[in-house]
């Protein structure tokens, strides 16, 4: 099994350097938090990564692959899986029609069933039956023929990760699945995460603002402050370290 | 705006493409001749585009019928000039103005207010929306072009220059039209008009914020349509008073002049970056002095100079030489 | 009634084909500050957004200070004295960080004219407001973004605020400041509205809480009580953590 | 006897040639009620008018005759109005075996490479209009340039005109695109290529439609800069008003109301001053002579409509026109027609610079090439 | 079998249904229905549009591009045939030759402008396609002696297919069985077959991730389609299609100039009638192009009867003047945007189904009041 490993990442824009010289690699099995300030540049880390952005230095190796000279769909078949923090799907299409396309991209078919000019469509059962199995996984099997302009917020956070699910990656990255979730709904989201955890081949990434969330669910966490990795090591200790404690939880003012 | 005075490359362009010409040109005063006219014309292009820098640069309204207001105004231009005679007759320039300043308010109030008619039945429906602008401004393109046959007749309505601003004036071998020294003064004016009102004030703003998201904006508690309104009906008088500007240039209308430049004010619009006042100045001398150039050197090419400057720039400034960040 | 800022009384919304809020009743007092509260889908975002005229009540009636505003247009609701922050947050990517906060400010035509010593305050309560005052808001982080879009809503002072899921992404510090904040602006008289899905934060806020679900207002008192009652919170917002 | 005598004349009542189609419909309905003395009728057929709209697009042209000659069983059709539509209408002709009378397009390929023995043409071709001006320029030692449009039109005209030219010569050829609005570029080349040049030097100017470069040229002032004088043939109304700022300009015309001397164009001017309150123009002119070369035809025949009698009749037949006899030569039916070689005199008391005659160019000195095979 | 011809993308009306099998009908038999040149030539023109503005609507409506040039490449297809006919005489070897020519350097060129869309903004590409649109209509005319300049090209077509040639010496149910009728019987099923193959591409897999693209290109690039390949794809095969509908309509014409198949005209034509007839459903480039062709072709009858009856009225005559028809053409164009924001196909289809919204995925199938802009307020890398 493959591990991810992002050797001096860095990026700059302008003057502004974003992230930093990051240098990490992430173990299958293990569920890794990525906290920080607002601005810190953990969402930016994740867009490095799974190539929507390109770096100003540094590679990305998943296993011994290269992914560094890939475009992002490219990175997303060898393997890498992203849900964005900024909810963003196709609007205008169904629920269902949502997934499904995530589903048909699964397991390296983008091109194969892609660029299938001439089979139709509704004749794919097989990718209709495990969309639905998704949906009703994370509790969106009703809705599954809206239009996903018309949902609620937090059904669109849902369909976010649903997404991310249907196309079976090896790396799992979130970027604060639970924000606008209310109380009730966040554990549908969280027992996904877990059930992926369970399973012990994933590589999984979460960024998370909410500290009980993470402190349940992450075998490790790092920090990322101003760009720059400043911490890095089980929950406990990096929580306790004064770093976090003033950058983050505030007990001093932070800066961004 | 911003771009303005931090960025200087795209001022630079202009006397670079002059002077990288100079050699293959050969004779100097012909170089002048070329040069002159050719800033002249690139002013009154930026003239009757300027009126577009708000719809479409701002307003983000792909309106095709655009080109009706510039039609309109010459039109209107021919009606008022046509009823003060003597005074258009007349050899002295400043009689001249005083027929032909009347003609171009004319000609602005008339096209403000099919502006206005415009905007509440083409336009209002369609903020948005690209696709249905196009189609349903080409509508009003065509509508209003015929109507303008209705009233004018679909014949070629000649519109003399008056005397006073014909003729040229020489330095030593090369030769500069009078009336397009004129069109440069007005053409700055117009320039810093727009500039003006566009950093001075909130407006531009605001119209780039409404476009992005009307909601916000309204909820901050500014009555975006009205904006909206106003600013299109001053790109319509605007386009007015390019139509005069242009017509009396030709010295003839046609009614489907309009037609005829709507496509070439796109292309200067597009090269000078959306919602920029310098960038469509820009791109109207760039524009103006393309043509004046390759027409001595490569009359073949000439037709095409404007679409090879255009990827041109976009390959260098894929936004435009200045793109408010969009 | 007039110790009751806005009232929403029977209020139904369509979208579309769609009827979503089936008669709201909420009262929000003069001064205080109300959570809204409820499950997604439960109808809050809509709920404000009638209240600020982006959809139109179809039956029942909304009175700021006394004033029905159900039929008025959204600039004069604004007008009156009422800020409002999107769930989406509604933040102009194109323009920057200034310029989004100059449009916010209505009584200023320059960046000059901004109230100097509450522009201190705002960045000292949100320091990346500060620090990437001139770079295009698009650019900024999700959090970023949201400290912006609560920014513009106090930029001037105003008598409402209304604000939908204002922590939503920010680092615990963060929050704290905002917590702040809203504090020291109800000390300044504000009436606030708030929409919150992280109970703590509603929990250390709110004086009157409000929950709804689908498309009705479902249970109104005080936080306190709220907070007390666990079998309250547990029947009303399922909180099992 | 009786039946009605179904003419189709088919023109651009819209598209760029509006104006001109117009023209000619008007002149083609005076000439048809002149010719047959108002009774509009010939050995008692009623003729019967049948106006058909090209918009000036070749394709609907084509269907627009073949409708003409099978729907509605016309029995010869007149126009259309430009030459594109023209050459797409000729073979829709020879399929039907029925007459089309062109007027007043004007590529020579209508009566050349394209002709087939249905055609006939009323219209002057482009080489009659190089060669009439080419006489009025031809003088010894005058250089000539030439400015063009940059379309088959121009380059014709300019062909033609090179052949036709005996003496003087040719030193450049300058073509515009048609559409051109800024002529600076065109004119530095021009006055380039001129102005060093012994004896009289002359911009000789083929352009239609579109703006049209005089004003241009007036407002260079080459005659006292550079003693480059300008020529051009005539053209309609609106478009002379530019020639009053060349006063003795001289030039070849097809046709202008003041100059021929004959009754039809008496008739022609008193009527269209009755209906109107102008003057005829360029092409009402041609459409009475279309008028009146179908009546001429039918009277020749007894109103027989069988094409073959039309076609023997009409080959070497001539008739009266408003610029006097015309004849369709028997090789390529093309109307054999007089010129008139003008000098413009500006006259305040007319809106546009008036063309005087200087002589009546007769067919005769004409050397029109025949280009068609048959 | 039905169920596959259609590709499983039914009418999902009973209106829409019964009026797309009367139109098959009546194309079917318009010869024999309404006897006569015009009538004929009126039927072939909406064969031709048929195919054209269904390769336009899988540009526009399902891959979400608005380029002007799609006109290029119906006139590089007229143009290909006329041109090989004009050189190598009318044969059934030159009409191959011909088209093949014109598939190949439509391909080429698709190719460009598909890359291309990509670089720069959307309405940045279309303003580009309509100047590339109007130069290579300047090109076509310049270059005379190949393309006949703007006199175009008349030429003979295989005699099989040309009115001379006789089938039956007398007229069965009075129309004659000649060359025009195969020519026409020709075009009817080549446009059926491209109609059909149109309708499969845009209901396979393929058909999705383009509506995909179109919705949000960042996501669909995130979730592994490399959005490049697909909206060039799709950018080539219109221009193909397009291609093969210039063919049709040079075969018809036996004529081809710039104004005939370049113009700007056209390209406005065919945008009507993709609004007209609903956006992002092949059907509706039928219904359009049905309604559409044989209205503007008896627009000026009927105007002229109008005028003639409002006589009285001079000013309101002289609007209804039949010269004066491109202003009603201007009015619909008006109308069409107001009435049919989804257009017909859309309109019947709301009619049948009006409660929940059923899962149709063209964009224009959908009532904007009820859609939130999310996806405007994206993650910053869509912006930068
Ligand atoms: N495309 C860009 N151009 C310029 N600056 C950028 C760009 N993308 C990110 N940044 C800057 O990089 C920094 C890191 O942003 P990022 O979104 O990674 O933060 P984050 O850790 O995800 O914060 P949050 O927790 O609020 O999401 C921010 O200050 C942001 O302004
Ligand atoms: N534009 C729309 N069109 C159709 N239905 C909509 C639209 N917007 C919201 N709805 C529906 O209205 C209901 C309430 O939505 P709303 O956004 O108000 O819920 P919410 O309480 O804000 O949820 P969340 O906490 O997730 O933001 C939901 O069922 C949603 O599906
Ligand atoms: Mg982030
Ligand atoms: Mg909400």
């Amino acid at each position: 099994m493959s591990r991810l490993v992002t050797e001096n990442l860095t990026v700059r824009f302008g003057g502004h350097v974003a992230v930093n010289g990051v240098s990490c690699s992430f173990e299958p099995g293990t569920l890794t938090a990525i906290v920080g300030p607002n601005g810190a540049g953990k969402t930016t880390y994740f867009n490095l990564i799974s190539g929507q952005l390109p770096a100003s230095a540094g590679t990305v190796h998943l296993g011994d692959r290269d992914l560094s000279r890939l475009p992002a769909s490219g990175r997303t078949r060898a393997g890498l899986g992203r849900a964005f923090q900024l909810t963003n799907l196709f609007p205008r299409l169904t629920v269902l029609e949502n997934v499904r396309l995530a589903v048909q991209a699964a397991r390296d078919g983008a091109h194969r069933r892609g660029l299938n000019l001439w089979s139709v469509w509704s004749d794919h059962a097989a990718l209709r039956e495990r969309a639905d199995a998704i949906l009703a996984d994370i509790a969106l099997k009703d809705k599954e023929h809206e239009l996903v302009a018309n949902l609620p917020h937090g059904d669109q956070r849902k369909l976010e990760v649903a997404m991310l699910m249907a196309l079976e990656p090896q790396v799992f990255m979130f970027d604060e699945p639970t924000a606008g979730m209310n109380a009730a709904e966040a554990p549908v989201i969280l027992d996904l995460i877990r059930r992926l955890k369970a399973d012990r081949t994933k590589t999984i990434l979460l960024v998370e603002h909410k500290m009980d969330v993470v402190r349940e669910l992450a075998d490790r966490i790092i920090v990322l402050h101003n760009g720059t990795l400043v911490a890095d090591g089980d929950p406990a200790t990096v929580i306790a370290s004064p770093i976090v404690q003033e950058a983050y939880l505030g007990v001093a003012k932070e800066a961004a | 705006m911003k771009g303005l005075d931090l960025d200087w490359k795209p001022l630079a362009l202009v006397p670079v493409l002059a002077l990288a010409v100079l050699p293959f040109i050969g004779s100097g005063s012909t170089w002048v001749t070329l040069t002159v006219a050719g800033l002249a014309m690139g002013m009154i292009i930026f003239i009757i585009a300027s009126g577009l820098t708000l719809v479409f640069g701002l307003m983000d309204v792909l309106n095709f019928g655009h080109g009706v207001f510039i039609a309109l105004g010459a039109f209107v231009a021919t009606s008022v000039l046509g009823s003060m005679g003597d005074w258009t007759g007349s050899e002295s320039l400043w009689r001249n103005l005083v027929a032909v300043v009347p003609a171009m308010l004319v000609a602005m109030a008339v096209a403000a207010a099919i502006g206005l008619a415009f905007e509440r039945l083409i336009v209002r429906p369609v903020y948005g929306n690209h696709l249905k602008q196009i189609l349903i401004t080409m509508g009003g393109m065509i509508i209003g072009e015929e109507l303008i046959k209705v009233i004018w007749g679909p014949l070629q309505i000649p519109l003399p220059l008056p005397p006073g601003m014909r003729g040229t004036l020489l330095l030593g071998d090369a030769a500069v039209e009078k009336y397009r020294l004129i069109a440069v003064v007005v053409g700055l004016a117009v320039f810093a008009g727009l500039l003006w009102t566009l950093t001075r004030t909130k407006l531009g703003l605001l119209i780039r914020a409404g476009v992005q998201d009307r909601e916000m904006v309204e909820s901050l508690g500014y009555r975006i349509h009205v904006l909206f309104v106003g600013v299109f009906v001053a790109g319509s008088a605007l386009a007015g008073l390019g139509g005069v500007m242009w017509g009396l240039y030709q010295q003839n209308v046609v009614p489907q002049m309009g037609a005829q430049v709507n496509v070439l004010i796109f292309i200067v619009l597009i090269i000078g970056g959306l919602g920029s006042t310098g960038g469509a100045l820009i791109g109207a001398l760039l524009v103006g002095l393309m043509a004046n150039y390759t027409g001595f050197l490569v009359p073949k090419a000439a037709l095409f100079s404007n679409i090879a400057l255009m990827l041109a720039v976009l390959l260098w400034r894929p936004q435009g030489v200045y793109a408010l960040s969009r | 009634m007039n110790d009751n800022l806005l009232t929403l009384e029977g209020v139904h919304t369509h979208i579309g084909a769609y009827h979503i809020l089936h008669g709201v009743d909420l009262v929000v007092p003069r001064g205080q500050l109300t959570m809204l509260l409820g499950r997604n889908g439960a109808g809050k975002t809509t709920t404000l957004r009638t209240i600020m005229g982006l959809w139109k009540a179809s039956r029942g009636r909304v009175t700021l200070a006394g004033r029905d505003i159900t039929a008025l247009p959204t600039p004069q609701i604004a007008g009156l004295g009422v800020a409002y922050v999107p769930e989406t947050m509604g933040i102009f990517a194109d323009l920057t960080v200034r310029e989004n906060m100059l449009l916010a400010a209505r009584a200023a035509r320059h960046a000059s004219q901004m109230d100097e010593s509450r522009l201190q305050w705002i960045f000292s309560l949100f320091p990346a407001v500060e620090k990437f005052w001139n770079h295009p808001a698009g650019k900024l982080s999700g959090g970023q973004k949201q400290m912006l879009a609560v920014s513009r809503a106090i930029v001037e002072p105003r008598e409402l605020l209304v604000i939908d899921e204002p922590s939503k992404g920010l680092a615990p510090a963060i929050i704290n400041n905002m917590i702040d904040a809203f504090a020291q602006l109800k000390e300044s008289g504000v009436t606030i509205l708030l929409v919150e899905q992280n109970f703590n934060f509603a929990k250390r806020l709110g004086d009157t809480v409000a929950v709804m679900d689908n498309g009705q207002v479902v249970h109104a008192g005080s936080m306190q009580a709220l907070a007390d009652d666990e079998d309250l919170q547990q029947s009303l917002l399922g909180l099992a953590l | 006897q009786g039946k009605d005598l179904k003419i189709a004349h088919i023109y651009s009542r819209t598209g760029p040639l509006e104006a001109y189609g117009k023209q000619t419909q008007v002149g083609l309905l005076m000439g048809l009620e002149y010719a047959t003395g108002g009774t509009m009728a010939v050995n008692g057929r009623k003729i019967v008018v049948l106006e058909k709209d090209d918009q000036g697009k070749p394709d609907l042209g084509k269907s627009l005759l073949a409708t003409a000659y099978a729907d509605d069983k016309v029995d010869l059709a007149i126009g259309p109005t430009s030459s594109g539509v023209a050459l797409a209408m000729l073979p829709v002709a020879e399929e039907y075996k029925k007459i089309l009378l062109v007027e007043p397009a004007v590529a020579d390929a209508i009566t050349g490479e394209k002709w087939n023995k249905y055609i006939f043409r009323t219209g002057r071709n482009s080489s009659q209009d190089a060669i009439s001006n080419a006489v009025a320029v031809d003088k010894d030692g005058v250089s000539i340039a030439m400015l063009a449009q940059d379309y088959a039109f121009g380059r014709d005209g300019v062909k033609a005109f090179k052949e036709a030219l005996k003496k003087s010569k040719i030193v450049h050829e300058e073509y515009l695109p048609p559409t051109t609005t800024d002529f600076t570029a065109g004119l530095q080349r021009l006055i380039a290529a001129l102005k060093d040049k012994p004896g009289r030097k002359i911009i000789e100017v083929v352009w239609a439609g579109g703006t049209p470069p005089y004003n241009a040229l007036a407002d260079a002032d080459l005659k006292n800069r550079f003693g480059i004088e300008v020529a051009s043939g005539g053209n309609i109304l609106p478009a002379m008003t530019s020639y009053k700022r060349f006063p003795g300009m001289e030039g070849a015309a097809y046709y202008y109301f003041g100059i021929p001397k004959n009754p039809a164009n008496e008739a022609m001017v008193a009527m269209h001053y009755k209906q109107f309150k102008s003057p005829p123009d360029f092409f009402t002119a041609g459409g009475f002579s279309a008028g009146m070369a179908v009546v001429a035809a039918l009277k020749k025949t007894n109103g027989d409509t069988g094409a073959d009698k039309l076609i023997t009749a009409m080959e070497g037949m001539s008739f009266d026109t408003p610029k006097g006899k015309m004849t369709f030569r028997k090789e390529d039916h093309q109307a054999m027609q007089s010129m008139y070689h003008f000098r413009i005199k500006d006259d305040p008391a007319f809106a546009w610079g008036v063309p005087e005659l200087v002589r009546e160019i007769k067919p005769e000195e004409m050397t029109v090439p025949v280009k068609n095979k048959r | 079998m039905l169920a596959r011809l259609l590709s499983h993308d039914f009418p999902r009306s009973r209106v829409l249904a019964v009026v797309l099998v009367a139109l098959l009908l009546a194309l079917a038999f318009a010869p024999f229905l309404v006897p006569g040149v015009k009538a004929l030539n009126v039927a072939a023109k909406v064969l031709v549009f048929v195919v054209l503005v269904a390769s336009f609507d899988l540009l526009l409506g399902y891959t979400g591009i608005v380029s002007f040039a799609h006109t290029m490449f119906f006139g590089i297809g007229a143009y290909g045939v006329a041109i090989a006919f004009t050189r190598l005489g009318p044969g059934w070897g030159a009409l191959g030759l011909g088209i093949a020519a014109a598939l190949a350097l439509s391909f080429v060129l698709a190719l460009g402008i598909g890359l291309f869309s990509l670089r720069v903004r959307a309405i940045f590409f279309s303003m580009i396609t309509l100047a590339v649109a109007a130069a290579f209509q300047t090109l076509a005319s310049q270059l005379s002696d190949i393309t006949g300049g703007e006199d175009g090209l008349t030429f003979k077509v295989p005699e099989l297919l040309s009115p001379s040639h006789e089938f039956a010496a007398e007229p069965f149910l009075g129309v004659s069985l000649d060359g025009r009728l195969a020519c026409y019987y020709l075009l009817f099923v080549t446009a059926l077959v491209l109609v059909l193959a149109l309708l499969r591409i845009v209901n396979s897999p393929f058909g999705r991730v383009l509506q995909a693209i179109r919705e949000n290109e960042f996501r669909a690039e995130a979730i592994g389609y490399r959005v490049v390949v697909y909206r060039t794809t799709s950018a080539i095969l219109s221009a193909l299609f397009a291609t093969l509908a210039g063919a049709m309509l040079a075969l018809w014409l036996r004529y081809n100039g710039p104004d005939t198949s370049l113009s700007f005209e056209v390209m406005l034509d065919v945008l009507l009638i993709v609004v007209i007839g609903g956006m992002g459903t092949i059907y509706g480039a039928a219904i359009g192009s049905g309604l559409f062709v044989v209205a503007q072709s008896y627009l000026q009858d009927l105007l002229r009867i109008a005028s003639e009856a409002a006589a009285g009225l001079p000013w309101l005559a002289a609007l209804l003047s039949p010269d004066r028809w491109l202003l009603w053409l201007g009015v619909l164009f008006v109308l069409s945007v107001y009435y049919f924001p989804t257009g017909v196909v859309g309109r019947l289809r709301a009619l049948q189904a009006p409660a929940r919204p059923r899962p149709v995925s063209p964009a224009a199938a959908v009532p904007a009041a009820s859609t939130r802009k999310k996806s405007k307020q994206g993650d910053y890398v869509e912006n930068s």
